[in-house]
């Protein structure tokens, strides 16, 4: 529980930086550490299976995406950079305070209800689960995927060629 | 017949991306019309109870999908099969690039795969990743030509989806949280014994809201309708956000449908969207745009129709439903030949196109005053049945809000059909002349099928209604 | 609630259905002829005889929703027979089509609070009474009947459509077939559905429509320069004796009204088609450029007379013997609505004499010929008609009428054969002798010799009157014209901020709305997610339970 | 109880997390630092499903269904990496204002 929390912690303070960093770069790679934070709280909650998804397909994956994306657009002049940020700063001081005031109020409210847990599954391992129950799901992964494919295909390709 | 629904179109796919590159966007386009073809074949041939029988059985045992298709899911089938028959015959004619037309097929296969899944799902988290590849499929179509505006609207639409997919996802793991499963029955189970569950239920739905572009939640859908491609813009407003928003919500309110609050919750959205829809529809300049606000106004109708909680209703909703693909991709086809004749769908521009272009001046006609609700058409019955229901449950301020915004539907549909269809023709439009075979066809063919079924249907009704 | 689409052939639906098919059948033989060398006159024909087929799906229907579907079908070949007029005819086409449009909403509204207080809409089985709810619903279904006869204040585009609409189209839907089936359904719903009393105040609102109708429309008629106006304008005040009629609730008015819908039908549309056979063969319908057409168009000539005879109710034509039973009908329940309808006679029996004295009489100017047969025809049948039916008035008042009320409601009354009021058709020949010397005595003071028929239709009334009116300012008959010029143009105001009401006002507010709708999309994305995140909150807190 | 407290302490994460992403996603300028928004969303939503998973035994089913998210995820941030860099060729820039040229 001391684990979990202190983890906790830690991941809303990662995606705040994440968030409120003024270099793109710097957003990515905080994303990332997101990911891996995530990956451990998963861990500890017994699910290594998703974490290790989410380790490599989340902070390995869409990093490299992140970090491409970024560095293929370029960067602004210095000049202009200090201007903006002088107006994000304006603009992003308020998420701290705002965190601050919801978590106040969440403290303060305890949980109005009693939560009524079903009985436990019967189906323990995630294969099975994947594999046996939720075929459907994996049929939908697959066509996502290959709508990827095509984004792919259509999204990166230079600027408007003429022709086939 | 669920399984072949969703692995006839996949096979397809993987065929035409077999062919040779130089060779294959003929036979896609034949492949992909085939396939569109066998989904009306196959929803006619259910009803007469013949798929079931012989194929089913047999994959039933390869393939262990949860998947059941039900008579409503057969009103989506069929009209993703018109709306898809439309968009691939308007992409023909419209899109000059042979390989944008290649991919256009692949991509209509992939959002028609999640669409068919949409129709048959008995699982609430199935349902989010079926709505999830329809909606994939359709930010990379709408980028197809990559327009300026194109971007701007995918990116839109792409974040509202994103603001759909977290509330939607939200409301998945409470229903883990508190039902133990997300199989429509476990939630129905919860939602009925406890409140979480219930506040889980209304934050699905206002993801589906966000994906059906419903008042407030409609932002996206005119600039997303407006920026794609022409042939886009007949698959989206066509099928695609009725399927991955209207229909999910008629499933959900079939379970559901008791609930009181939630049919609240369904008059007031949807009065606001039949209301704001209509009025912003009427300040439009571009036809695809006021397609767009009619699109949410139409939306309307039919979520104020679930909001009746009467099986008339739920019909009314599911005949609407299908009478505005009709109308709808009448209408889009008939601005794709608008726009590939002149080169404009600005209305100020364009004028006395009736006169240039008769049958397709003629196919919008009866596809608008279908949309207003005009007898002998068919969307003359849909909207009575609407207001029938809304009346018979006692909400005569509703039926009254759907009866006027109807007048608004008139004015701007009258509006369009006098600024690009009669008065004079513009000097630079003398030379318009008809549109190819290949725009007519769906037009004059879905415009065909308004007609029929307007005036089939006084003598079908005590039929359908049984 | 079970929706059980039914037909009923019974009496008077049968009766109707068959007058529209005949109607239909002459006039569609006339457009034949007149259509040609129109661009648009295939597709003309094709509204023409489709509107023919709605017509009679709605006077058969006996579900109130199969009735509907009918009944706004005919809103759609409406519009596309005026649409086919010409360029300018788009507007009217739209104003039309907003007016019956919104009166047709208004009858849609009626009909589902009929069906709900009557628990069915099979309209045989409907009865309700007209307290409360149910009051509003017959004023719901009134409107809708009324603005397709064209009554005020639903008619300002009958007008408009007349001189921008085909003509045969003004021959038929106004003239004749959106009376014959606005009246039907009138008298289904205050007869059979509702059931009014004669003493209700149901009654009393038709037969106050009835006679503003009547006086309104005549007195702009009297004021029109142009052969189809002044026509249109007639069409809409023969409506009012209908609805005056059947508004009595008494069987004696109730049979003059539908004998008068009848009537109405026979010797308007024969006008009609006289003015169309003068538009063909003269090139114009304009008054002032007409003229000595009588010998040149000697058939269209008499039937013009025989009709215009009828529609001013001179025995022993029809129009006589239908108005005779208004006015029975009408003194019965209150002198005044009888002194509207008698002075509503006068006023057109002056403007028929005004309009036939310019057009056929007098010098002409032009050369025209007589109208080939396929036109002529249709005239001569419906003017014969006119005469049959007044001088063998046995044969539809017993025959067709009486057995529409059921024979205990008549209780052993004969309404055929001669007037049974003597003092009635006194006064009626007193009037009709009074518009005559009026008409002499307008055309004297014109200025020129009585042949001068393009000077008379410079107003014969006003323009004379204006001359007099500096030496004999005292005149009581001065007085009473000059009021009755004063309130056709109040009347005409009236009529022109109804019209502003329908195209201008409502427009300009829907508009307001539409502009600060599309302000608040200002295609910034936060914003469009600010409303999402809004819009679900408000939907969870809507929905608490 | 214990459970209790631990969906509440999940429950508050996942309420922070939100208000971070929307807030990004609403006040930013940058197209890019949008996308980072929605990634943050979306990692809120995939802890608290877990989260689901964990408390109530069914921790099978949410692995499996979290594994979804993940693919869709990525395909999802795919699509929109492509929409930004076509943003970015058509306008030179990320700025968010070029993308309010449709309104009304």
């Amino acid at each position: 529980m001391m684990l979990l929390s202190v983890l906790l912690i830690l991941l809303v303070l990662i995606s705040l930086w994440a968030v409120m960093t003024p270099l793109l770069l710097r957003a990515a790679i905080g994303l990332a550490a997101t990911s891996a934070l995530l990956t451990m709280i998963m861990y500890q909650l017994g699910a290594p299976l998703a974490a290790v998804f989410e380790l490599s397909v989340c902070a390995g994956l869409i990093s490299v995406v992140f970090v491409s994306v970024v560095s293929l657009t370029h960067r602004l002049p210095l000049k202009e950079f200090m201007k903006r940020r002088q107006s994000r700063i304006k603009r992003f001081i308020f998420l701290p305070l705002l965190l601050v005031a919801a978590l106040a109020i969440m403290l303060t409210i305890k949980l109005p209800f009693q939560l009524q847990l079903p009985a436990a599954d019967k189906i323990s391992d995630v294969r099975v689960m994947l594999w046996n129950i939720r075929r459907i799901d994996l049929f939908g992964q697959i066509m996502a995927l290959l709508a990827g494919v095509y984004g792919v295909l259509i999204l990166f390709r230079g600027r408007k060629t003429d022709g086939d | 017949m669920t399984y072949l629904l969703l692995f006839i179109p996949f096979a397809i796919l993987i065929l035409i991306n077999l062919f040779p590159r130089e060779k294959r966007t003929e036979p896609a386009f034949w492949l992909g019309l085939a396939v569109l073809v066998f989904q009306a074949g196959a929803v006619v041939a259910s009803q007469f109870g013949y798929w079931g029988t012989i194929l089913t059985s047999q994959l039933e045992s390869v393939f262990g999908f949860n998947l059941q298709l039900y008579k409503m899911g057969h009103v989506l089938v069929m009209a993703s099969a018109l709306a898809g028959a439309t968009a691939l015959l308007v992409a023909r004619a419209t899109l000059k690039n042979k390989r944008d037309r290649f991919n256009f097929v692949g991509l209509l296969l992939v959002s028609l795969i999640g669409i068919n899944g949409i129709a048959m799902v008995t699982d609430i988290f199935t349902l989010y990743i079926f709505i999830e590849v329809t909606a994939l499929a359709t930010f990379i179509l709408i980028m197809l030509n990559r327009e300026q505006a194109a971007f701007e609207g995918a990116f839109k639409y792409l974040i509202m989806s994103v603001v759909a997919t977290v509330l939607m996802l939200a409301a998945v793991s409470l229903f883990i949280l508190i039902g133990g499963g997300t199989s429509f029955l476990d939630v129905k189970m919860a939602v009925i014994s406890d409140p979480l569950a219930y506040t889980a239920l209304l934050l699905f739905l206002c993801g589906l809201f966000i994906k059906g572009g419903m008042v407030p939640f409609h932002g996206w859908l005119p600039d997303a309708y407006s920026s794609a491609p022409t042939a886009v813009s007949v698959w989206l407003a066509g099928i695609v956000t009725k399927a991955s928003g209207i229909y999910a919500l008629i499933r959900l309110m079939v379970i559901f449908g008791g609930l009181e609050p939630l049919q609240n919750i369904m008059l007031t959205v949807g009065a606001a969207s039949i209301v704001i829809g209509a009025l912003a529809a009427l300040g439009q300049k571009e036809l695809k745009r006021l397609l767009a606000y009619s699109s949410i106004s139409q939306m309307g109708y039919i979520v104020i129709a679930l909001g009746s909680g009467t099986v008339l209703g739920i019909f009314a909703a599911l005949f609407h439903f299908f009478n505005h693909t009709l109308f709808k991709a009448t209408l889009f086809a008939n601005v794709a030949a608008v726009e590939e004749q002149t080169g404009t769908q600005e209305m100020e521009k364009l004028g006395g196109l009736a006169q240039k272009m008769p049958i397709t001046g003629l196919t919008s006609a009866i596809a608008s005053l279908s949309t207003a609700g005009l007898p002998p058409l068919s969307g003359f019955w849909s909207k009575l049945l609407i207001i029938i229901a809304l009346w018979i449950s006692g909400h005569y301020f509703f039926a009254a809000v759907a009866v006027l915004a109807s007048v608004v539907t008139l004015a701007y549909f009258l509006l369009l059909q006098r600024q690009a269809f009669f008065g004079l023709v513009p000097a630079a439009l003398k030379e318009v002349r008809e549109a190819g075979p290949i725009l007519l066809i769906p037009a004059v063919f879905l415009s065909l099928l308004i007609v029929v079924i307007g005036l089939v249907f006084p003598f079908m009704i005590q039929m359908v209604l049984r | 609630m079970i929706l059980e689409f039914s037909f009923r052939f019974d009496q008077f639906s049968i009766f109707i259905a068959s007058s529209i098919a005949i109607f239909t059948l002459l006039i569609g033989l006339y457009a034949l002829i007149f259509m040609k060398g129109n661009r648009a006159s295939g597709q003309f024909l094709v509204y023409f005889f489709l509107n023919c087929f709605f017509a009679i799906g709605a006077v058969l229907a006996n579900n109130l929703i199969l009735l509907l579907f009918f009944w706004e079908s005919l809103l759609l070949t409406m519009f596309g027979m005026i649409m086919v007029g010409g360029r300018e005819s788009y507007k009217t086409a739209i104003k039309a089509f907003i007016i019956i449009g919104i009166t047709d909403l208004c009858m849609m509204v009626g009909i589902a609070l009929t069906g709900q207080l009557a628990g069915t809409f099979t309209m045989s089985a409907i009865s309700v009474s007209t307290a409360g709810l149910g009051g509003f619903a017959f004023i719901m279904l009134m409107i809708g009947a009324l603005a397709k006869a064209g009554a005020m204040p639903f008619h300002t585009w009958i007008p408009d459509a007349a001189s921008d609409a085909p003509l045969p189209f003004m021959a038929l839907i106004p003239g004749a077939l959106e009376k014959l089936i606005g009246i039907y359904f009138l008298t289904r719903v205050s007869l059979e559905l509702f059931k009014i009393e004669p003493a209700s105040w149901a009654s009393l609102l038709l037969m106050i429509v009835g006679a503003v109708t009547i006086i309104f429309a005549v007195l702009m008629a009297l004021i029109q320069k142009d052969f189809k106006k002044l026509l249109s304008y007639h069409a809409i005040s023969q409506v009012g004796y209908m609805v005056l009629g059947i508004g009595t609730a008494l069987p004696v008015g109730i049979i003059g009204g539908l004998f008068h819908m009848i009537n109405n039908a026979l010797y308007k549309s024969c006008l009609f088609l006289t003015g169309g056979a003068v538009e063909k063969e003269a090139g114009t319908t304009d008054l002032t450029k007409l003229g000595g057409l009588a010998w040149q168009m000697p058939v269209t000539f008499a039937c013009f007379v025989v009709a215009a005879l009828s529609i001013s109710g001179v025995p022993p034509f029809n129009g006589f013997f239908s108005k005779e039973l208004v006015y029975d009908g009408a003194l019965e329940r209150g002198w005044i609505f009888y002194a509207v309808a008698v002075a509503g006679s006068f006023f057109t029996a002056a403007s028929f004499l005004k309009l036939g004295h310019a057009a056929f009489l007098g010098r002409s100017d032009t050369k025209s010929k007589e109208a080939p047969w396929p036109m002529l025809l249709p005239m001569v049948v419906i003017a014969a008609a006119c005469i049959i039916f007044g001088v063998y008035n046995t044969l539809p008042i017993d025959r067709i009428i009486a057995p529409i009320l059921g024979s205990h409601a008549l209780e052993g009354h004969k309404f055929s054969g001669l007037p049974a009021n003597m003092f009635l058709v006194l006064m009626t020949l007193i009037v009709l002798a009074g518009a005559v010397l009026n008409h002499l005595y307008g055309v004297k003071k014109s200025g020129k010799a009585i042949g001068a028929a393009d000077h008379i239709h410079y107003a014969p009334v006003m323009h004379s009157l204006y001359d007099r009116a500096e030496k004999k300012i005292f005149d009581p008959y001065e007085i009473g014209m000059k009021l009755a010029n004063v309130a056709a143009r109040i009347l005409y105001g009236i009529d022109r901020f109804v019209d502003w009401f329908y195209e201008v006002f409502t427009v300009r507010i829907v508009l307001l709305f539409t502009s600060l709708i599309k302000w608040a999309h200002s295609g910034n994305i936060s914003t469009y997610v600010i409303w999402s995140l809004v819009g679900s909150i408000a939907v969870l807190v809507m929905a608490w339970r | 109880m214990v459970i209790d407290q631990l969906f509440w302490l999940f429950f508050m994460t996942f309420i922070l997390l939100l208000i971070e992403g929307f807030y990004c996603v609403t006040v930013t300028y940058n197209l890019f630092r949008i996308l980072i928004g929605l990634e943050v969303l979306i990692k809120a939503v995939t802890l608290f499903v877990i989260a689901a998973g964990y408390l109530s035994g069914h921790l099978a089913l949410a692995q499996s269904i979290v594994i979804t998210i993940i693919v869709i995820e990525v395909v999802v941030v795919v699509v929109a990496a492509g929409i930004i860099l076509g943003f970015f060729r058509e306008f030179d820039s990320l700025n968010v204002k070029n993308a309010r040229r449709m309104k009304g």
